[in-house]
């Protein structure tokens, strides 16, 4: 028997999803097999996930290695407290979106479901692997087969808008990654003679020995932030939007968590693993990058307003809100660091939300516009609801778990002395609410419209995993704490041994 | 009895150039046929076995009719010929298993007895080419290889294919030509033809000015062989026109094993620090492979035609190898050769797709391959992962050798060099996922793909075989970059000094 | 350069005259067969330049003389026989002294080169000293002291030419010939297709098509 | 070509004299210049100095092309065949027994009529002469046909 050690654990995580694409390719005549397949692998691997955690979370790093894969590259896994976040966020989600998708694809009657379930499975692999990679090389391989597998995903629908938004979706992401990722990593293994992710950065030593400038280094910085257009940063964002003419079960866990969020979770372990909060914070190298963030964050909100299309205005929410994350890993505080960390977790629950609220909409009112769902909350009042409660922890209000992260994201920009930028924050606030708050309230207090209320909530499959996340977000508020401990090791605060 | 292990080399060349005139004393279709297949499969077994013995006990001489070397003709094996054999005699066999039902379309069927005994020449040629340790042995095998080729490409289908054999023969010719006189050149200054012997004799410090008159001619004679930009305007022509296994086999091999005679050439006979530092090679070699990368790249995108698509692509795939070339470290050289055998693998598999697709759609025109997902998945699968494994994408084969070329650009502090590589790696995608949307993402599925049906098994078998290859050397690289890092150690076992003083990494000032 | 030089060097301004010629031919022409012929002509003049390049001035054919033959070889010699596969090139010189010679003669020959060269002081053997390349092919039979055969067999009608540069040509003839048939029969072909043999012409159609 | 007898009564009499020459120098290159290069060709030439005169269904008879097509890979496989049979003959004078490398003569020696038989050296020369002597004119009289009887055999 395989012992049942963090190192098996690791490779245990990444087989199950692939061991969930073969399955789902041997059954695809047979949609029972496949799909109750597909359930059972995610709950297993968030179980698998789960007690991974408690490990890491006391302060074990456990570590697998697959060798040599070029001579001086090792594929490398280590898992450290934000990778554990982010591999058991994506996990969980997983768990109720295959849930979901089964409930959305069903009542849709969509074509090529195996495909679909294949190359989600295929997507999931990708994130546990970057969860888990333990340097930068590793990092890229599972970014770049994360990009690839969704791409079947993005086009899924093949007709010339789906095409459309492929192209730009390959175009971007493949394009970025390879000019600049790959650039940036060879880069700093050129610099540091390593790409291992290591607590306090690799690059201070090359730093202190003249051999880059900071100028140099915030150029570097700037190839990695772009380079990794998973993130988000404008101006390279608009793949995110492009992408939403996905199905909404791919929209709701790979473009607001799995995709989007490798993304993110790259940046920060770059900013914390590769060039060390100090680094940075001496040199001022990722100065530029928060004005950046900070742009991108208040374009990304205003554009969301003038979007009428209930999935293109959740888009452009999502870059705002992405460019909160890379803000904090750009601030290059404590506090900002551990902020961006938690809203991971935070954002990923609550967007997901509204985008299984979204497919709800879609698969029970036919609608997709925001200006047609007057009074459809009295119909549909579970998911409307529940749009709210998500929509209150996007915005950061309590009792939304978005509130904390929020916090702390500000509490770095003071720290750090950019008050232009905590300014942003809140005016970005409003923003949200701007936009968010009026769909749930249109939908319960204005009356319906001419037609005829023939309108029911969806199929349970798929209101009952909306209601689980929606009650999740505001769960997350209390147990924030939680969080925020489990996060400090990553800027050097050893954990309680108690 | 006779032994049959020290034989191997001679008998690597000499059986396929000996099955060639059965081939044609059997005539017929199946015979042949099969007497072909034997053959590749036992000249693939030879080279195996080769590379088994050169890796357990170093580089095989083989003296033809038992004359000593510097007088007779020497067979040499050693890591980097192995190594390149093995790959060409695996295509070769992988490809003719793949081919039948394509040659059965394509070609007259009386010619076929000659089309079998050309493809096992051509192969002849190609393997002599790298075996042998003889400077004008080589000339002889490169034309044996390049007139069957000709002879190949003409039996296309549609009148271009003569004119683009003729183009090609014209400008082959010059380019052996070229070769002959360098070799002329520099038996004049040193009376002698072996290889290592020349190297030997050769001073190439002080030596006399014809030493680069005759490394000049030799370089642009390969040059027009490998197609290397602004040499290459044969290539296209002669890989469209060409039948789609001559294609997929032509272009899999032939400019690989120009390019390993021109790393042969370069570090074997003229000295690196000769070619490098007192001749612009490394200059030379940059700019051209880079331009080269770049337009061919952007010609690839604007194409209708798959094949010429794939032949402006294998363009710009030389370039890579020659920038590994020409960065000169151990490193880049390591991943040149690299690139070399992925390469082969990722073009061989592509063109095995095209020839699949146009037995089927009767055409290698993109727009007649509009929604050919629907009734040929198999094969519209096996284009993305090859072109996947074209652009580089990770696990694939093509990501190894690009990864390679990257770090040893960075490490000989090219940077420039490396950010120009990755950008026009990008053009890579464009013209690869072109033909990935109009396969699978075409609303109106052309006539002949409607009615179209997956291409037989037994070709889509070998076509799996070298597609799945491209994965697996994407993952285990210990046999691919392993070999030919020990090849390239033999052939550069120290670095070049750079020239110019740059900052090294490590060094504090 | 003198005119004396000049002149001296005359072989290869032949040689560069008649390669500029074909290579002129090959891309001005627009005729496929004369492209051809320009082909041949540049291929040609490659090898005029080989043979000349083993020529010496009074230099005999290869032919191992019946004086060294009476040295208790059986064998008949066999002469320069020429095929065209190359493996049989260094196979001219049958007999093991004559393998041998050929060897001395490949190592001594850089010392000797001075005395030979002064002695047949003229064609290739003199431009090769004059131009800068110290190795010409000076083909001497046979020079050294300590060779026991060779004592005897030692005088100039002894003198003959490298036959090597000969031999290989003749593989290259053979190349050229496979070439130019190979040639004019996609000629052929390209006339049936088409009804010209003017590449402009041909090339319009492909154009109009 | 009916109308000039002087032209058909000369190479009447002139091609025997020129495929003798061509034996000549096809054996004869054992021992001096000469060899089956230049015989083939020279052999060749008599052939198509006959098709040249008595019209190529004459030539057709004489040397049929499916037969001269095969005659081709004869010579070649002549050569080749001497190769292979010198890797599994015995080296002379070893006192281990080795068999020879491919194309090593000196394993063609033998005691048959000596003096008579070439052995050795010379027999693997002159087997090797021999099937170039025979391709070489096999292949210069395919190239006269496939020229000269173009639209004939098309």
């Amino acid at each position: 028997m395989i012992e049942w050690t963090g190192s098996n654990a690791i490779w245990i995580a990444m087989a199950l999803p692939l061991l969930a694409v073969f399955w789902v390719f041997l059954f695809g005549n047979v949609p029972n097999l496949r799909e109750a397949g597909s359930i059972v692998v995610s709950i297993v691997l968030f179980c698998v996930n789960v007690s991974l955690s408690k490990l890491v979370f006391r302060g074990g790093r456990p570590e697998f290695s697959f060798g040599e894969m070029l001579p001086g590259f090792e594929l490398n896994f280590v898992v450290e407290p934000l990778g554990m976040v982010f591999a058991l966020v994506a996990s969980g989600l997983w768990v109720l979106t295959t849930i979901y998708a089964i409930g959305y694809m069903r009542g849709h009657h969509e074509s090529n479901q195996t495909r679909f379930f294949a190359c989600f499975a295929a997507a999931i692999f990708a994130a546990m692997a970057a969860a888990f990679a333990g340097n930068l090389f590793t990092l890229f391989i599972a970014y770049e087969i994360m990009t690839v597998s969704t791409y079947p995903l993005v086009t899924h629908h093949g007709d010339a808008k789906a095409k459309a938004g492929g192209r730009m979706y390959l175009g971007i992401l493949l394009s970025t990654s390879i000019a600049f990722f790959m650039f940036a990593i060879v880069w700093t293994w050129q610099l540091a003679g390593t790409t291992d992710f290591r607590e306090g950065g690799i690059l201070s030593q090359a730093f202190e020995e003249n051999r880059i400038s900071s100028v140099l280094l915030a150029v570097l910085l700037g190839l990695f932030a772009y380079g990794i257009g998973k993130a988000a940063l404008m101006p390279i964002h608009r793949w995110l939007p492009a992408a939403m003419v996905a199905p909404t079960p791919v929209s709701a866990l790979l473009h607001a968590v799995a995709v989007v969020k490798v993304g993110v979770f790259s940046v920060l372990k770059v900013a914390v693993y590769i060039f060390g909060i100090d680094l940075l914070a001496d040199t001022g190298a990722s100065e530029w990058l928060c004005y950046v963030a900070g742009a991108t964050i208040l374009l990304g909100s205003l554009v969301a307003m003038t979007k009428d299309n209930l999935k293109a205005r959740l888009a452009y929410s999502t870059v705002s809100q992405l460019a909160y994350i890379t803000l904090g890993a750009a601030l290059a505080t404590p506090a900002s660091v551990v902020g961006g960390g938690m809203h991971i977790a935070m954002h990923a629950v609550g967007k997901i939300t509204l985008f299984f609220c979204a497919g709800a909409i879609y698969v029970g009112a036919h609608k997709t516009d925001i200006s047609d769902m007057r009074g459809l909350g009295r119909a549909m009042p579970f998911t409307f609801g529940a749009f709210l409660l998500a929509a209150i922890s996007i915005i950061g209000l309590p009792p939304g778990g978005g509130s904390w992260s929020k916090w702390f994201l500000a509490v770095g920009t003071v720290d750090r002395g950019m008050y232009f930028l905590t300014a942003t924050l809140m005016v970005s606030s409003l923003l949200n609410i701007a936009y968010l708050v009026p769909i749930p309230v249109r939908a319960f207090l204005t009356p319906a419209g001419q037609e005829p209320m023939k309108i029911n909530e969806a199929p349970l499959m798929c209101v009952v995993p909306l209601c689980i996340t929606a009650v999740g977000s505001v769960l997350l508020f209390f147990f924030a704490n939680e969080i925020y401990s489990v996060l400090e090791p990553i800027v050097g605060v050893q954990p309680d041994p108690s | 009895m006779i032994d049959i292990y020290s034989q191997l080399p001679i008998l690597l060349i000499a059986i396929p150039l000996f099955a060639a005139p059965v081939c044609v004393l059997l005539g017929g279709r199946w015979l042949t046929y099969l007497l072909s297949v034997v053959v590749c499969g036992t000249t693939f077994a030879i080279s195996i076995g080769l590379m088994q013995q050169v890796i357990k006990y170093g580089p095989i001489h083989y003296e033809i009719g038992n004359w000593k070397p510097p007088y007779g003709i020497e067979y040499v094996v050693d890591g980097l010929s192995g190594f390149v054999m093995m790959f060409v005699s695996a295509l070769a066999a992988i490809v003719l298993l793949y081919g039948k039902p394509s040659i059965d379309a394509e070609i007259p069927r009386s010619k076929h007895y000659l089309f079998y005994a050309s493809y096992l020449l051509c192969m002849t040629g190609l393997l002599g080419m790298c075996i042998t340790g003889d400077l004008f042995n080589v000339f002889v095998f490169l034309e044996i290889s390049s007139l069957s080729s000709y002879a190949l490409i003409s039996l296309g289908r549609t009148r271009r294919a003569p004119l683009a054999a003729l183009q090609y023969l014209i400008l082959g010719t010059i380019g052996a030509t070229f070769f002959l006189i360098g070799i002329g050149l520099l038996y004049q200054m040193t009376g002698t033809l072996n290889m290592s012997d020349i190297a030997n004799r050769l001073d190439t410090e002080t030596g006399p000015r014809t030493l680069l008159v005759a490394f000049g001619f030799m370089t642009v004679g390969l040059f027009v062989k490998m197609a290397v930009f602004p040499l290459h305007s044969w290539l296209p022509n002669a890989y469209t026109y060409a039948p789609s296994v001559v294609t997929a086999f032509v272009a899999a091999t032939a400019t690989k094993v120009s390019v390993y005679a021109f790393i042969r050439l370069v570090f074997g006979i003229f000295k690196p620090e000769f070619a490098f530092e007192q001749m612009p090679l490394g200059t030379l070699l940059l700019t051209l492979s880079l331009v080269g990368i770049f337009i061919a790249s952007t010609a690839a995108i604007f194409q209708d035609d798959v094949k010429r698509l794939l032949a402006y692509s294998s363009i710009a795939q030389i370039g890579y190898m020659l920038l590994g070339i020409g960065m000169a470290t151990t490193d880049s050289l390591t991943a040149g050769i690299v690139h070399m055998f992925n390469h082969a693998l990722i073009k061989g598999g592509l063109f095995m797709v095209v020839g699949c697709f146009v037995l089927r759609l009767g055409s290698s025109r993109l727009s007649d391959w509009r929604g050919a997902a629907k009734t040929m998945p198999l094969t519209s699968l096996a284009w993305a992962i090859g072109g996947l494994g074209l652009i580089g994408v990770p696990m694939t084969a093509g990501f190894v050798s690009k990864w390679l070329l990257l770090t040893s650009a960075f490490e000989s502090n090219h940077q420039l060099v490396a950010g120009m590589m990755l950008v026009s790696s990008l053009l890579a995608v464009v013209y690869v996922w072109r033909v990935v949307e109009t396969l699978y993402f075409s609303e109106q599925p052309s006539a002949a793909a409607k009615e179209a049906s997956e291409a037989p098994v037994w070709m889509l078998v070998p076509m799996y075989a070298v597609i799945f290859a491209v994965l697996v050397f994407g993952v285990w690289t210990q046999f691919s970059a392993g070999l030919a890092a020990e090849a390239a150690q033999s052939l550069l076992p120290l670095d070049l000094v750079p020239t110019a003083p740059t900052v090294s990494p490590g060094g504090t000032p | 350069m003198s005119t004396e030089q000049f002149l001296g060097l005359y072989n290869y301004w032949i040689v560069i005259f008649l390669m500029m010629t074909g290579f002129y031919i090959v891309i001005a022409r627009n005729n496929l067969v004369k492209t051809i012929i320009g082909l041949n002509i540049f291929q040609i003049s490659v090898i005029l330049l080989y043979v000349s390049m083993g020529k010496i001035s009074g230099g005999t054919a290869p032919i191992v003389p019946p004086s060294m033959v009476s040295h208790g070889h059986a064998d008949v010699p066999h002469v320069a026989h020429a095929d065209n596969h190359a493996d049989a090139r260094p196979h001219d010189l049958h007999s093991d002294e004559t393998k041998d010679l050929a060897h001395d003669h490949q190592d001594d020959h850089d010392n000797e080169h001075d005395s030979h060269a002064a002695q047949e002081s003229r064609g290739t053997a003199e431009d090769h000293k004059e131009t800068d390349s110290p190795d010409a092919l000076v083909n001497h039979p046979v020079s050294d002291s300590d060779h026991h055969a060779a004592d005897s067999a030692h005088d100039e009608q002894l003198t003959y030419s490298n036959p090597l540069p000969s031999v290989l040509m003749l593989t290259a003839i053979v190349v050229g010939i496979a070439t130019t048939a190979l040639a004019l029969a996609l000629i052929v072909r390209i006339r049936e297709d088409y009804g010209t043999i003017e590449e402009d012409e041909i090339l319009e159609m492909d154009r109009a098509a | 070509m009916i109308s000039f007898p002087i032209i058909r009564v000369v190479s009447k009499l002139l091609i025997p004299y020129i495929l003798l020459f061509a034996l000549y120098v096809q054996f004869h290159g054992d021992f001096g210049p000469g060899g089956g290069f230049q015989a083939g060709v020279i052999f060749a030439s008599a052939i198509v100095l006959y098709a040249m005169v008595f019209g190529l269904p004459a030539a057709y008879e004489v040397a049929p092309p499916k037969v001269i097509e095969k005659l081709v890979a004869v010579g070649l496989l002549l050569y080749a065949g001497t190769g292979f049979a010198s890797l599994f003959l015995p080296r002379p004078n070893q006192d281990v027994p080795v068999t020879g490398n491919f194309l090593e003569y000196e394993v063609f020696q033998h005691n048959l009529l000596p003096g008579i038989l070439p052995t050795g050296q010379h027999l693997g020369i002159f087997l090797v002469e021999l099937g170039v002597g025979i391709t070489v004119t096999a292949v210069m009289i395919i190239i006269f046909y496939a020229f000269a009887g173009r639209e004939r055999v098309a």
